[in-house]
C-alpha cells in the first residue's frame, strides 16, 4: 500500500512557540483522513507547512515518496495536491464557470501554449460536468461575489478536484455553512470520493462532519498526534475527551 | 571639515521643513489612507492667504493666525468633507488621482489670483549670520529648525503622552478596535486632517521667507516630503521626522562629494533600497495583513 | 452610442474653438506661451509686456487701422502640447504667431510656422534657434551667442580672470547658457575649475557653494533663475565667497537684487536690454507694466512688449498685411525709438532674425544697477 | 459582450475613421495624440486595471521608447526596426521593475515605480552624450511604410490609428484567453490563485512587463507624431496623466483607457473656452468626476445598464464582461 503523502518529524515554531512539534503521518491512497483537535492544536499551521505556505524548521513531506519540502504552493499543486481554505478564498469577481476554469487551467500545457490556445483552456466541459456534479448549474454564469456563503462553500470544494488532482486537502469545508448545505456537502464529498477514489485530507472542528466522513482520523493537541484510529475508536479515546475537555 | 559640518547644518534645516511636511503626510495615511499628493500644495498657499491679509493692512502676527485659520478651514475641513470623505469607501486610487488634482487646481488658483511672480514674505527673524566650528548659519535656518522640532515634538507628546493622542493612534492603528473601545473614531480622523492643516501652515510661515512664496513650491517640497515619509516609515511620526533629516542631509553631502547633476537621484535610490529591504520604512511598524 | 457621442461633442468643442473667423477689421496674431508648468513666470512676463503694448497699439487705432486680435493658447511648457496650440494657430491662417519661450518648444513650432510661411516671433534664446536657416523666425532678445561672447570679454579684460566657476540651472536656459559660456572660456584660453549644475526651485545652496569655495577660481559665473539667484548670492556672502560673481541679465535685475539684499552687492555682468536700462523710455515702460500688474517686469516682458511694435513697424513700413512679405522686410531691418518709440532702444535684425542692439556691463552698487560701460551693437 | 457595447464600438470606429476628413490638422493632431496615449493606457489597464499592480512609471516608458525610436532612426535604422526595439526594450525593464511588485504590497510598488520614473528623467536630461540632454531630440522623421509616407497629418493619424487598433486587438486576444482569466485571479486573491497552480511570481512579471511595454510602443509612436522630444515631456505628470486616464475611463474595462485617453486629450482643450482658468476648470472637473463615478466612466455607464436591467445593487464593476469571461 503506497503512501501519497507522508510526513515526517515536522516542526514549524513562531518564536517561541511551537505550533507543529514533530508531527509524523502517512496519508494512503484512496482514503479520507480526518484531522482534529482543539483550537491552536495547530492543524492549520501542519496544512500549511504541507502546502508550503509556510516552511517548516524541521522534518519532511514527501507526496507520492517525492521531497516536497519548501516547494512553492503553485508547483505543488501542480504535482496533483490542491486544497480548500478554511476562510473563503474564491475569485469574487469572476463567474461560477470561470472559477473553475481557472481552477484547472494552470494545469493545461505551459504559460504560453495557453496563451495562443481557446480561452477556456478546453476545460469547458470539465466544468460543467463539476457544476453539474456539485449541483451549482444555476449558478454558472453568476458573478461569484453575488453567491451566499454556502454556495461558495461548495464551489470552493469543488474548484480544488477541477484539476483531478492526487490528493485534496480540506480545511474545515463545514466552517460556517448551515446544517442543510453542510449535509449536501458532505454528500457530494462522498460521492466524489465513490467515483474517483479520491484521496482527501480534512481538517475539522465539526465532529460530526468528521465521524460520518471520515475512514481514519488523526487527533492533533498541542502540536503533538495524540491518537490514530477509527472514528468509533478516536469517540472511545479517553486521552481525546481529556484533550477537548481537559482544558 | 568645516564644510562638511556647514553642509550638515544646512542640511538639518532643510530636513526639518520637510520632516514637518512629511509628518503631516504620514497622519493622514495613518488615520485615512490618504496619500495627499496635494501636499506641498498645501505648504505653497498659505503664504497667499497671510500675504493677502497683509494687503490688507493686517499685521503680520495676525495675518499669521488668519493664515493659519483659514488653512484649518480650506486644507482641513473643507479638504475632508470635500474631497476625501465622498472618496474614501471607494479605496486609494481615486482619491490619488482627486489629490492630484486638487494639487494642480491649487497650483493654478494661485496663480491666476495672485502672481506668477515669487512675492517676498516677511522673516520672522531679521537673517543674521552665526559663526561656529567653522560653520555659517544663519539664524532663520536656526529658528526653522527650532520650531520644526518644537511642533514635532509637541506633536508626539500629543500623540503619545494625552489621551486624545492615544485616542488617535488608537484609530490609526485599528479602526474598528477604535471604534468598539468607544473612540469617536469620526472625529479623531477629523483631527489628524485639522492638525495637518496646522502643520503646513507653519511649514509655509518658515519657509516662504527662503524660498518666497510662489506656486510652484509645492512641486519639489511635495515629492521631498513624501519620500521622506516612506523612508522614515510611512506609519510612524519619528520615522517621518527621520526621514526628513535623511533627505536633507543626503541631498546636500551627495551634491558636494558625488554628482550636482544626479542630487536628485540619491534619495530615490535610498527610497528603493528601503522599500526593498525594510517596506514599513526605517522606523515603521509592519502592517497587519489579511492573508 | 455613449462613448462616440462624447467623442463627437467633444471633437466639436474642440472644432469650435479652432474654427472662429476674424472680420477684416481685426488682425489675427495668436500668441502660443508657457502660461503654465516650468516656463510659467516666462509666460506669463511674455503675456503681459504683449498685451500692454496691444492695447496701446489698439487705443491709438490699431496696426493700419485692424485692431489686434491675439488669443493666447497655453503650452503647459509642453512640446506636445505647444506643437498642437501652433497647429490651432496656424489653421486659423494668422499673420505672424508670438512666442513660444521655452527654445525646445519653438524648435519643434518652427518647422510649422516655416512651412505654412507665417512669421513667429519668438521668446527662445537657445542659438539653434537662429542657426536652422528658418527665414521665418525672429527674436526680439538676444540669443545666448551674442550676449556669451560679451560677458567672456568683460572676464578676460575686464576682471582679468585666468580661472572660472560656473554655477548654472540644469534645464533649457541654463544649460544653453553654460555651454556657451564654457565656449568662450576656452576660445579665451580661461579655465573652468568648477561646472556646477543646480535644478530649478532649488532652495539650499550650500553644498554648491562649498564646491565652488573649494575650487577658488578668479570669477564665478552664474546663471539661474531669479529666486534661485537670490539664494545662491545669499548663501555665496554666508559663506564669504570673495572671487568676482558675474552674471548674465537675470543675475543683475533688480528683482534679484531686493530678494538677496545686502548679498547682490559687488555682483557684475553683462545686461541686454531690461527694465533697469538707463533709457528713458525703458523707465516709462517699466514704470507702466509695475502699475497695470503690480510686479516687476524681467527681460521676457519687454521680449512681449517690443516684438508687438516690431511687428507693427515691419507691417506699417510694408503698408500691407503679407506675411511673406513681413520675413522679407524685416531681415536686415533697423528701428529706431525715433521711427518707433514702443521699440524702446534701437534695435536691428539680421538675416537669421537674430537681433542686435547696445547693451551694458553693469555693477551693483548701494542696492542699484551701475553702468560700468556701454557695449555697442555687434554690427557697429 | 453586450449588443450595446458592439453599436458603440462600431459607432467609436466609424467616428473615428470619418474624423480626420472633417477636422483641421489641429484636430487630427489631437486624435492623433489620442491614439498615442491610448496605447499606453491600454498598457497601464493592464497592469492595474487586470493584474492590478499599481504603476507610476508608465510616463517614463513612453520616454523610454520615444529615444529609443528616435536616436535609432536618426542612427539611420529602419522605423519599424526601431519599433520593435522601443517595445522590447520596455518590456525587459518592465519585467526588472516588477520584480519589487512580488516582494512589497501595492502601494509601496507604486512609490518604487514613482522613484523609477523620476530617476528616468534624471538620465534622459543628464546622459547628454546619448540623450542630448535639456536640448532634446528635434527633427525626428515620420516613418515611411511600403512607399506610404505618413508625413502628413491625416497620414500619420491613420498610421499610429491603425498600429493602436493591432495592438488593441493583441491585447484583447490576450485577455480572452486564459492569461486574462489569471491576471484577474491574481488581482482578486492571489492567495488561491498559487493554491490553483498559477504562477503567481510570472504572471505578475508578465503583467507588468507587456504593460511597460506598450508604454514604449506608445512612445515609439510619440516621437514622430511630435517630432520633438525632451526630457521634460516624461516627467512624473505624464504618468499621473495616464493612471488618471485609466481610472477615469474605467480600471479594468477593456475599453476604459480609450475613453480616459479622449478625456484626458480634449478636456482640457474643451475646458481652454475659460482662457487662463481652463487647467483649474479640468482639475475640478477631475476632481468632481472622481467624487461621482470612481469607477470611471465605463464603471458608471455599467452601473447605470445593471441598474435599469436587474433589481438590487450591481457588482462592484472594476470586472467587465469584455475581457475575462470567454
Amino acid at each position: 500500500m503506497t503512501a501519497v503523502l507522508e510526513v515526517s518529524n515536522l516542526r514549524k515554531s513562531f518564536g517561541g512557540i511551537t505550533a507543529v512539534d514533530g508531527v509524523s503521518f502517512k496519508v494512503r491512497d484512496g482514503e479520507i483522513l480526518g484531522i482534529i483537535g482543539p483550537n491552536g492544536s495547530g492543524k492549520s499551521t501542519l496544512f500549511n507547512c504541507v502546502l508550503g505556505q509556510l516552511t517548516p524548521n524541521q522534518g519532511e513531506v514527501r507526496v507520492d515518496g517525492k521531497t516536497t519540502t519548501g516547494m512553492r504552493p503553485c508547483d505543488l499543486n501542480r504535482l496533483g495536491v490542491s486544497r480548500t481554505f478554511q476562510l473563503l478564498q474564491v475569485f469574487p469577481q469572476l463567474s461560477v464557470r470561470d472559477n473553475l476554469i481557472m481552477a484547472g487551467q494552470e494545469h493545461q500545457g505551459s504559460m504560453y501554449s495557453r496563451l495562443i490556445g481557446s480561452p477556456d483552456a478546453g476545460l469547458s466541459d470539465a466544468a460543467e460536468r463539476m457544476i453539474e456534479f456539485f449541483r451549482l448549474s444555476h449558478l454558472a454564469d453568476e458573478q461569484v461575489g453575488l453567491l451566499s456563503y454556502g454556495q461558495q462553500k461548495l464551489l470552493d470544494a469543488a474548484m480544488a478536484f477541477m484539476a483531478g488532482p492526487r490528493l485534496v486537502l480540506l480545511d474545515e469545508p463545514a466552517g460556517g455553512v448551515n446544517l442543510t448545505m453542510l449535509v449536501h456537502l458532505r454528500e457530494r464529498l462522498q460521492a466524489y470520493h465513490a467515483e474517483h477514489n479520491a484521496t482527501f485530507v480534512v481538517i475539522e472542528h465539526q465532529m460530526e462532519f468528521v465521524m460520518a466522513l471520515c475512514t481514519r482520523v488523526l487527533v492533533l493537541a498541542e502540536g503533538r498526534l495524540i491518537a490514530e484510529g477509527t472514528p468509533q475508536d478516536i469517540r472511545r479515546n479517553p486521552v481525546v475527551i481529556e484533550a477537548y475537555l481537559g482544558h | 571639515m568645516a564644510s562638511f559640518i556647514q553642509l550638515l547644518v544646512s542640511g538639518l534645516a532643510t530636513g526639518a521643513i520637510y520632516a514637518l511636511i512629511a509628518v503631516g503626510f504620514t497622519l493622514l495615511w495613518q488615520t485615512s489612507q490618504t496619500i495627499n499628493f496635494a501636499q506641498g500644495e498645501f505648504v505653497m498657499l498659505p503664504a497667499f492667504f497671510i500675504l493677502e491679509s497683509m494687503y490688507l493692512g493686517v499685521p503680520f502676527w495676525l495675518s499669521a493666525l488668519i493664515g493659519i485659520a483659514l488653512s484649518i478651514v480650506i486644507l482641513g475641513l473643507l479638504f475632508k468633507f470635500l474631497i476625501v470623505d465622498p472618496m474614501l469607501k471607494h479605496g486609494v486610487l481615486p482619491l490619488v488621482i482627486s489629490t492630484i488634482a486638487l494639487s494642480l487646481f491649487l497650483k493654478e488658483s494661485a496663480k491666476n489670483f495672485y502672481s506668477s511672480q515669487a512675492q517676498p514674505f516677511p522673516a520672522l527673524v531679521p537673517s543674521t549670520d552665526l559663526h561656529f566650528l567653522g560653520a555659517v548659519v544663519s539664524t532663520q535656518s536656526l529658528v526653522v529648525l527650532a520650531v520644526a522640532i518644537a511642533t514635532v515634538v509637541a506633536l508626539h507628546l500629543l500623540l503619545h503622552k494625552t489621551r486624545l493622542g492615544r485616542s488617535m493612534q488608537a484609530t490609526a492603528q485599528n479602526p474598528t478596535l477604535a471604534r468598539i473601545l468607544g473612540i469617536p473614531v469620526r472625529r479623531m480622523v477629523l483631527y489628524t486632517f485639522l492638525i495637518n492643516a496646522v502643520l503646513v501652515a507653519v511649514a509655509s510661515i518658515l519657509i516662504s521667507p527662503i524660498y518666497l512664496a510662489k506656486f510652484t513650491n509645492g512641486e519639489t517640497l511635495g515629492l521631498a516630503a513624501f519620500l521622506a515619509a516612506i523612508i522614515g516609515g510611512f506609519n510612524q511620526v519619528r520615522g517621518a521626522i527621520l526621514g526628513g533629516f535623511i533627505l536633507g542631509i543626503l541631498d546636500n553631502l551627495s551634491a558636494a562629494y558625488i554628482s550636482s547633476q544626479y542630487r536628485g537621484a540619491f534619495p530615490l535610490l535610498i527610497l528603493i533600497a528601503v522599500i526593498l529591504l525594510r517596506p514599513q520604512g526605517l522606523l515603521g511598524r509592519i502592517e497587519e495583513r489579511t492573508v | 452610442m455613449l462613448r462616440s457621442a462624447l467623442f463627437m461633442s467633444v471633437i466639436a468643442a474642440g472644432l469650435g474653438l479652432s474654427s472662429q473667423s476674424h472680420a477684416q477689421s481685426t488682425v489675427y496674431m495668436p500668441a502660443v506661451l508657457e502660461e503654465s508648468g516650468a516656463g510659467a513666470v516666462s509666460g506669463t512676463n511674455f503675456r503681459d509686456g504683449m498685451r500692454m503694448a496691444i492695447d496701446e497699439v489698439n487705443a491709438k487705432g490699431g496696426i493700419l487701422s485692424r485692431k489686434i486680435d491675439s488669443p493666447v493658447f497655453d503650452t503647459q511648457s509642453d512640446a506636445g502640447i505647444s506643437r498642437a496650440q501652433v497647429q490651432k494657430a496656424l489653421d486659423n491662417n494668422p499673420y505672424v504667431v508670438l512666442g513660444p519661450v521655452f527654445s525646445g518648444s519653438v524648435l519643434v513650432d518652427m518647422q510649422l510656422t516655416q512651412q505654412a510661411e507665417i512669421p513667429e516671433i519668438v521668446g527662445g534664446e537657445a542659438a539653434a534657434v537662429t542657426q536652422k536657416g528658418d527665414p521665418y523666425v525672429f527674436r526680439t532678445s538676444f540669443g545666448q551667442q551674442f550676449s556669451m561672447p560679451k560677458i567672456a570679454n568683460y572676464i578676460r579684460d575686464g576682471v582679468k580672470a585666468k580661472t572660472v566657476s560656473v554655477l548654472w540651472v540644469n534645464n533649457d536656459f541654463g544649460k544653453g547658457a553654460r555651454d556657451n559660456f564654457v565656449k568662450e572660456m576656452d576660445a579665451r584660453g580661461i579655465k573652468v575649475v568648477a561646472d556646477i549644475s543646480t535644478e530649478s526651485g532649488q532652495s539650499d545652496f550650500a553644498a554648491d557653494v562649498v564646491k565652488i569655495k573649494a575650487a577658488n577660481a578668479d570669477a564665478i559665473f552664474v546663471d539661474t533663475n531669479e529666486e534661485e539667484s537670490a539664494r545662491f548670492l545669499i548663501e555665496a556672502k554666508k559663506q564669504g565667497i570673495t572671487a568676482p560673481l558675474l552674471g548674465d541679465t537675470t543675475l543683475l535685475g533688480q528683482k534679484v537684487i531686493d530678494l538677496a539684499g545686502g548679498a547682490a552687492e559687488g555682483v557684475r555682468g553683462h545686461v541686454a536690454l531690461t527694465v533697469d536700462a538707463p533709457i528713458p523710455a525703458v523707465q516709462e515702460f517699466a514704470a507702466k507694466f509695475k502699475q497695470r500688474y503690480n510686479y516687476v517686469c524681467d527681460h521676457n516682458g519687454i521680449k512681449g512688449y517690443t516684438a508687438i511694435y516690431f511687428i507693427k513697424y515691419v507691417t506699417e513700413k510694408m503698408g500691407k498685411f503679407d506675411s511673406k512679405g513681413f520675413a522679407q522686410t524685416a531681415h536686415g531691418l533697423t528701428i529706431t525709438p525715433q521711427q518707433e518709440p514702443g521699440i524702446l532702444m534701437e534695435a536691428t535684425w539680421d538675416q537669421n532674425g537674430d537681433i542686435d542692439r547696445q547693451s551694458f556691463l553693469v555693477e551693483v552698487i548701494g542696492g542699484k544697477q551701475k553702468i560700468v560701460q556701454v557695449l555697442p551693437k555687434l554690427g557697429k | 459582450m453586450s449588443r450595446l457595447g458592439v453599436i458603440a464600438v462600431v459607432g467609436a470606429a466609424i467616428f473615428a475613421i470619418a474624423a480626420p476628413f472633417f477636422l483641421k490638422p489641429f484636430g487630427i493632431y489631437l486624435i492623433s495624440m489620442w491614439t498615442v496615449l491610448t496605447v499606453a493606457a491600454i498598457g497601464l489597464n493592464l497592469t492595474l486595471g487586470y493584474a492590478g499592480q499599481v504603476s507610476m512609471a508608465q510616463g517614463a516608458f513612453i520616454g523610454i521608447g520615444a529615444y529609443t525610436v528616435a536616436l535609432l532612426t536618426q542612427a539611420g535604422w529602419p522605423y519599424p526596426v526601431a519599433f520593435v526595439c522601443a517595445g522590447s526594450l520596455c518590456f525587459v525593464i518592465g519585467w526588472g521593475l516588477g520584480y519589487p511588485a512580488l516582494r512589497v504590497q501595492h502601494h509601496y510598488l507604486a512609490f518604487v515605480t514613482l522613484a523609477f520614473s523620476t530617476l528616468v528623467f534624471l538620465v534622459l536630461r543628464n546622459e547628454e552624450w546619448l540623450t542630448h540632454g535639456v536640448y532634446g531630440i528635434s527633427g525626428i522623421a515620420r516613418p515611411t511604410l511600403f512607399g506610404w509616407s505618413t508625413g502628413k497629418p491625416r497620414d500619420f493619424y491613420f498610421f499610429s490609428l491603425g498600429t493602436l487598433t493591432v495592438l488593441a486587438a493583441a491585447t484583447w486576444w490576450m485577455l480572452r484567453s486564459p492569461w486574462g482569466r489569471a491576471f484577474v485571479a491574481l488581482r482578486e486573491n492571489p492567495l488561491r490563485a498559487q493554491s490553483l497552480g498559477l504562477d503567481t511570481r510570472r504572471y505578475t512579471l508578465m503583467a507588468f512587463a507587456i504593460g511597460s511595454g506598450l508604454g514604449g510602443l506608445s512612445g515609439a509612436l510619440y516621437a514622430p507624431l511630435v517630432q520633438f522630444i525632451e526630457p521634460n515631456s516624461f516627467v512624473l505628470d505624464l504618468s499621473f496623466n495616464l493612471l488618471l486616464m485609466v481610472i477615469v475611463g474605467g480600471s479594468g474595462y477593456f475599453f476604459g483607457p480609450f475613453v480616459g485617453a479622449l478625456i484626458a486629450v480634449l478636456l482640457p482643450e474643451w475646458a481652454r473656452i475659460t482662457e487662463g482658468y481652463y487647467l483649474m476648470v479640468y482639475a475640478a472637473m477631475i476632481m468632481g468626476m472622481m467624487a461621482f463615478c470612481p469607477y470611471g466612466v465605463l464603471g458608471m455607464v455599467e452601473r447605470a445598464i445593471k441598474a435599469v436591467t436587474m433589481r438590487g445593487d450591481p457588482p462592484t464593476p472594476i470586472l467587465h464582461a469584455e475581457g475575462t469571461s470567454p
